[in-house]
């Protein structure tokens, strides 16, 4: 824990001292995708990873975040902070609606409901024309950030802080007694309910926090490109990302997901940039496949092959 | 010592001359994919065909010009991160905004906050709420939706409407100027039969055209992006939109689009849509038909919209403002061109033009144009005057409408 | 009497199909009960009720003397009742001391050494660091027992944890119900092997088509034209 | 089986069609002469998928799914690479001209869609419940082991299965885009649509898998015209949802 601590300090204080090495703002652009990236992966792994429940509706808690955030800017001017808070709280109920859907379906039908839910939720944003509708909605951002340099550094230096959050929040979950009740539900659920395992709680917790934290990454979306707009932010990518991260780094440890969405996130970036952004999200696509055909463990499974830890 | 300095100065000489000889970059993204790709990719030509003749001339301000466009494939959401990377990496010193109204709306709060010139391209009333000062917009129909549907309905009141049906995209354009409509609609007193906003890129319109023509209106009011344009004449030609129809069209978009033009052929006869330019005898000049001539070869060459009518000329346009702000004020400082444009009268082959205070044309200039006589899906045929006869406004008009909807179809 | 589990008029349907209707059995504490029938008669579906994996229709299960057809199934496993399934289901991704450890953790809050005894007592030691999906039949059935036995159950329900094994094996495992049946925890085997439940059971019931035909000692049940017609089809 | 691609692969088969088409191939025919490609096609996917996940054995429910939104990802983005995102259709002599029955217009290609529709079903139905294999396949969807004792390889039934799902698809695809332009995010969709009606007959039962459509089909429609056109892309879903929600089974399963 407190190598975890000292370690998540550092993380943050190098966020923090980026402005004083890049001086592009495109850096910072750049890194917040890829910090987003992490708390969508790391959040995803929570129920899929540990209690293998697949989302395939990432996106529906990614936008509920950030539309909550961006109506109650609009409605209210909540600072950021709120915002992101309110974000992750609605999306965490969100959590807890889908987990009750694990009371009746698992496996594929779960997946399939979670889609549904996205779009569900993408068509009743459609037709909020309070946050702009099908048309989306420009957002101003502050003009004056204290303390940084820019409004863009600033957001890359609170997501960072999201981040440490949920691979802290991923960490506690998995190295608790929480972490082995989820993964006797991914092996069995039946078991583990004999097992005296409380699945419909843990569930429940999984999903919930699961959500929030895909909240939370949302919130600050709106500002970021200073707009918003259903179908990007519905996005079927945000929930490729999520699913293909973890399983590309490793779903049973917390670090899997945080190397899978360094590793495709800063490709992502650059391939953008270098080539274009169809190929890159081919590119999550493709790699997803062969991992999971030649490397169910993902990196993390292929680094243990290959230096097997010493008992 | 003396040999440090002589360095000094050797170096400062050679970054003088590479800032001198670096070109004016120029950039922007374009819909060259997805629902506005069609005319992007035009109006992306006649921008290319303009910086290769600033080149020619030598450059502005002794300085080649340097174009960069990316696709945004008419996805909104990619629009900010393409202008961030413009503007941090590539280093740009002019921006145009990409064609159309969604593209463009997500960059506004960008140039704003950086204060920066950006040159509008085809979109319609983005700047309404931000009010940026340096915003300059080369589509012809002015703030607001007055100059646009106004003469659609100022036909139909004539032919005696009582009652209108409005069928719009959930889309940014769209929305704004249906909204435009209502209101002229309202003032005119005609009652709403039908008001329906559709899901963006719809394919099947055949429910709603049954909604409409259930609702028996007198005007159909239709504001589209070009494939549900396209897919809206084709429910109409199969189903039908009943014999109480006097007018439908309006604000489709894409019906100006010669590869959609050719696909439809006749189905387009008898609907009324407006336009920005075509060859009707009040709207020719020697400078436009020069340039579409020069378009038209380049654009077989590169499989885009032989005609080129709708967005070409005013794209080049937005070049030949840019030219004569640079080059009157020695300046690409965003403060400088802004206050210029404000205060000039602009020369562009498409008319001259002059900007009100929300960077969008003081006298616009919409023509609503009636298909008419077209036969079979030869694309060469929409280079006559009297295929699209412009029944308005007065100033421009060459043609009385032919209702109702029925009839203007024979 | 006294009774440790006591079900009154259990019934359950499965849309039109009534897999159980008005059974009732009493078992008494550090009893050795069998439960047999053919396939299909509704064993499964009866101890899946009293387990709390199926909710029951109508009728009562006590535990222990209080009410539990209400209760999820953890919280029954947590008041003591623990079981096997026919299918073992191992933990797959965890080795077989993870396994047991899941019940310690979240019934007994016991420690690990308790684990390292089970495994032990059921001779499964040198397995114990094995990942679960590389056991054999009978070491699965064998931590199926295991991780049974580490929720600390009074009452063991074991489902056919001998089906395919060899005579060998099943006295082996027969050997262990015994031991923890001496060491005072009460015993439901559900079983084909006729032998063995024989052998193993004090008090045996019958069921077919959902109701009991017949309760009482081994040599009783095997004299039942009941079950005879029952088993033969006669 | 967790198949998720199947909307993607019927996506793939309208565009598939649409090269044809630009041959100048009837869309019909062209979903015809599909087929077959389409069949060796599924059989290679299940053979890779057998490989790789069930005969390994090796935890399938979730990498299996991984897998196939992988696939229908893949296609999904490969079709943009390779036609852009713009809309493409076909034509033929029946789009675009119309039935007329008194005051009501019936557009020739829906009743084309509609009669090739409802021949495919017939003859799956026919098949499934006629033919041996048909009855393995729907044998091997509820008892693996009974099926190879009766000396079925339950894996070759379900190659087979895959392999006519597949199949289908190049039809479907072609009715597709007769009905209309195609564009490649359409899958998204169509997920839902196919798992709505799949869900709301009750997995495996061909009868209700008719009725189903017709209702989708009908919702869908009435929200278009009526009130709130805007809220049609929910319908599929919101169906689905609430019939997940309350009857896994579907309205016809047992």
């Amino acid at each position: 824990m407190k190598r975890f601590l000292l370690g998540s300090s550092g993380v943050l204080a190098l966020a923090a001292s980026m402005p004083l090495v890049f001086q592009n703002e495109y850096f910072f652009f750049a890194g917040y995708v890829v910090l987003q990236l992490i708390v969508l992966a790391t959040a995803w792994n929570i129920l899929g990873g540990y209690a293998g429940y697949v989302n395939f509706g990432s996106g529906a808690f990614f936008a509920v975040g950030a539309y909550t955030a961006v109506a109650l800017y609009k409605a209210f001017a909540l600072p950021l902070g709120l915002q992101i808070l309110a974000g992750a709280a609605a999306a965490g109920l969100l959590g807890f609606g889908v987990g009750m859907l694990t009371l009746r379906l698992r496996g594929i039908f779960f997946s399939i409901a979670t889609i549904a839910v996205a779009i569900v939720l993408e068509t009743v944003v459609l037709n909020w024309h309070y946050v702009g509708g099908a048309k989306g909605l420009p957002t101003l951002r502050p003009t004056e950030t204290p303390f940084f340099a820019s409004h863009t550094v600033y957001l890359f230096f609170v997501m960072a802080v999201i981040a440490v959050i949920a691979v802290g929040a991923a960490r506690y979950v998995e190295t608790s007694w929480i972490g082995r009740g989820l993964r006797a539900i991914r092996d069995n659920e039946g078991a583990a309910e004999c097992s005296g395992v409380p699945t419909l709680k843990l569930k429940l917790g999984a999903a919930t926090l699961s959500g929030a934290l895909m909240g939370a990454a949302g919130a600050p979306y709106a500002q970021y490109l200073s707009f918003i707009e259903p179908t990007s932010a519905f996005s079927l990518n945000h929930a490729v990302n999520a699913l293909a991260m973890p399983i590309i780094g490793g779903m049973g440890h917390w670090i899997g997901p945080v190397i899978g969405a360094v590793l495709l996130g800063t490709v992502q970036q650059v391939v953008t940039v270098t080539i274009s952004s169809e190929i890159n999200v081919l590119v999550v696509g493709v790699l997803l496949v062969v991992f999971v055909v030649a490397a169910p463990e993902g990196i993390l499974g292929l680094f243990r092959r290959f230096f097997p830890r010493k008992k | 010592m003396k040999i440090r300095n002589l360095f000094a100065a050797a170096l400062a000489a050679l970054s003088f001359a590479a800032v001198a000889q670096q070109p004016i970059k120029i950039g922007m993204s374009m819909p060259q994919t997805g629902a506005l790709g069609g005319g992007g990719k035009a109006a992306l030509l006649a921008l290319q065909m303009w910086v290769e003749d600033v080149n020619a001339k030598g450059g502005l301000l002794g300085r080649k010009l340097q174009f960069i466009a990316y696709d945004d494939q008419t996805n909104p959401a990619l629009v900010p991160g393409i202008y961030t990377k413009l503007l941090d990496v590539d280093k740009v010193d002019l921006l145009i905004a990409p064609y159309g109204t969604n593209v463009t709306a997500p960059i506004m709060p960008l140039v704003k906050q950086r204060d920066l010139l950006l040159m509008g391209n085809f979109s319609f009333d983005v700047n309404a709420q931000i009010k940026h000062d340096k915003w300059f917009n080369n589509a012809p129909w002015g703030a607001g939706a007055l100059a646009w549907g106004g003469p659609f309905l100022d036909a139909g009141q004539k032919l005696g409407a009582k009652t209108i049906a409005i069928m719009a995209a959930d889309a940014e354009f769209a929305q704004n100027l249906c909204t435009g409509a209502r209101a002229i609609a309202k003032a005119k007193g005609l009652q709403f039969v039908y008001d329906q906003n559709y899901p963006p890129n719809s394919v099947d319109f055949s429910s709603i055209i049954r909604a409409v023509r259930a609702a028996k209106p007198d005007l159909v009011f239709i504001c589209s992006y070009p494939a549900e344009s396209a897919a809206i004449v084709r429910a109409v030609n199969e189903l039908g939109v009943g014999p109480t129809v006097q007018m439908i069209g309006g604000g489709m978009v894409g019906l100006q689009f010669a590869p959609i033009m050719e696909a439809l052929g006749p189905m387009l006869n008898g609907f009324v849509n407006y336009n920005s330019w075509v060859p009707e005898k009040t709207m020719a000049n020697p400078a436009v038909t020069e340039f579409l001539k020069r378009y038209s070869v380049r654009a077989k060459a590169e499989k885009v919209d032989p005609l080129g009518y709708y967005l070409p000329p005013f794209n080049y346009a937005i070049g030949q403002m840019l030219e004569q702000a640079v080059t009157a004020t020695k300046s690409i400082d965003s403060k400088v061109l802004a206050a210029y444009l404000h205060k000039t009268e602009m020369k562009t082959m498409v008319g001259n033009i002059r900007f009100d205070t929300v960077g969008e044309w003081s006298t616009p200039r919409v023509p609503q144009a009636q298909f008419r006589g077209i036969k079979g899906k030869d694309i060469e045929q929409f280079r006559e005057a009297g295929k699209q006869v412009i029944i308005g406004p007065a100033a421009l008009k060459t043609g009385d409408i032919i209702a109702p909807f029925d009839k203007a179809r024979n | 009497m006294n009774l440790i589990l006591e079900i009154r008029n259990l019934s359950k349907q499965f849309g039109g199909f009534a897999a159980l209707s008005g059974v009732s059995i009493g078992v008494a504490r550090g009893e050795r009960f069998g439960l047999i029938g053919p396939n299909g008669s509704g064993k499964t579906t009866l101890i899946n009720c009293v387990s709390g994996v199926l909710a029951n229709d109508s009728g009562s299960i006590r535990f222990d003397g209080r009410e539990i057809s209400k209760l999820p199934a953890y919280q029954r496993t947590r008041r003591g009742i623990a079981r096997s399934f026919q299918i073992p289901r191992p933990f797959a991704s965890m080795s077989v001391l993870e396994n047991l450890l899941v019940p310690l953790e979240y019934v007994s809050n016991g420690k690990i050494e308790e684990a390292h005894d089970i495994l032990r007592q059921i001779g499964l030691a040198d397995k114990a660091a094995t990942q679960s999906n590389q056991l054999s039949q009978v070491e699965l059935r064998k931590l199926e027992l295991a991780r049974a036995m580490a929720a600390r159950p009074q009452l063991l329900i074991s489902d056919e944890a001998m089906a395919g094994l060899s005579g060998n094996e099943v006295s082996e495992v027969l050997e262990i119900l015994f031991k923890l049946n001496a060491a005072g925890i009460t015993i439901i085997m559900i079983e084909h092997i006729m032998q063995a439940v024989m052998k193993f059971s004090q008090r045996i019931v019958c069921l077919d088509a959902g109701r009991i035909i017949c309760e009482g000692t081994p040599d009783s049940i095997v004299q039942d034209p009941g079950v005879q017609r029952a088993y033969l089809g006669a | 089986m967790p198949q998720v691609a199947h909307p993607a692969f019927l996506v793939l088969g309208a565009y598939a069609t649409y090269l044809l088409a630009g041959y100048g191939v009837d869309p019909v025919l062209a979903g015809l002469l599909l087929t077959p490609v389409f069949f060796v096609f599924g059989l290679g996917v299940y053979q890779f998928y057998y490989s790789t996940f069930e005969g390994r054995g090796s935890d399938q429910g979730l990498r299996g799914i991984a897998f196939f939104f992988g696939v229908a990802f893949i296609v999904q983005v490969g079709l943009i690479l390779a036609f852009g995102v713009d809309q493409r259709l076909v034509d033929a002599s029946y789009i675009g001209t119309s039935v007329e029955i008194g005051e009501m217009r019936i557009p020739k290609r829906m009743l084309v869609a509609f009669g090739v529709a409802l021949a495919l079903t017939g003859s799956l139905a026919l098949y499934l419940s006629r033919t041996f294999t048909g009855r393995a396949i729907k044998a091997v969807a509820q008892d693996e082991g009974a099926l190879r004792l009766m000396g079925a390889n339950p894996v070759r039934i379900k190659r087979w299965a895959f392999g006519i799902a597949t199949a289908t698809c190049a039809l479907a695809g072609a009715l597709l885009i007769i009905i209309g332009p195609v564009d490649p995010n359409l899958d998204r969709l169509y997920i839902g649509r196919t798992f709505c009606v799949v869900v709301l007959a009750g997995l495996g039962s061909m009868s209700g898998t008719l009725v189903a459509g017709l209702i989708l089909g009908i919702a869908e429609s009435i929200v278009l015209t009526s009130a709130g056109t805007a809220w049609a892309p929910a319908v599929a879903f919101g169906i689905l949802l609430v019939v997940l929600g309350v009857r896994p089974a579907g309205l016809f399963g047992r």
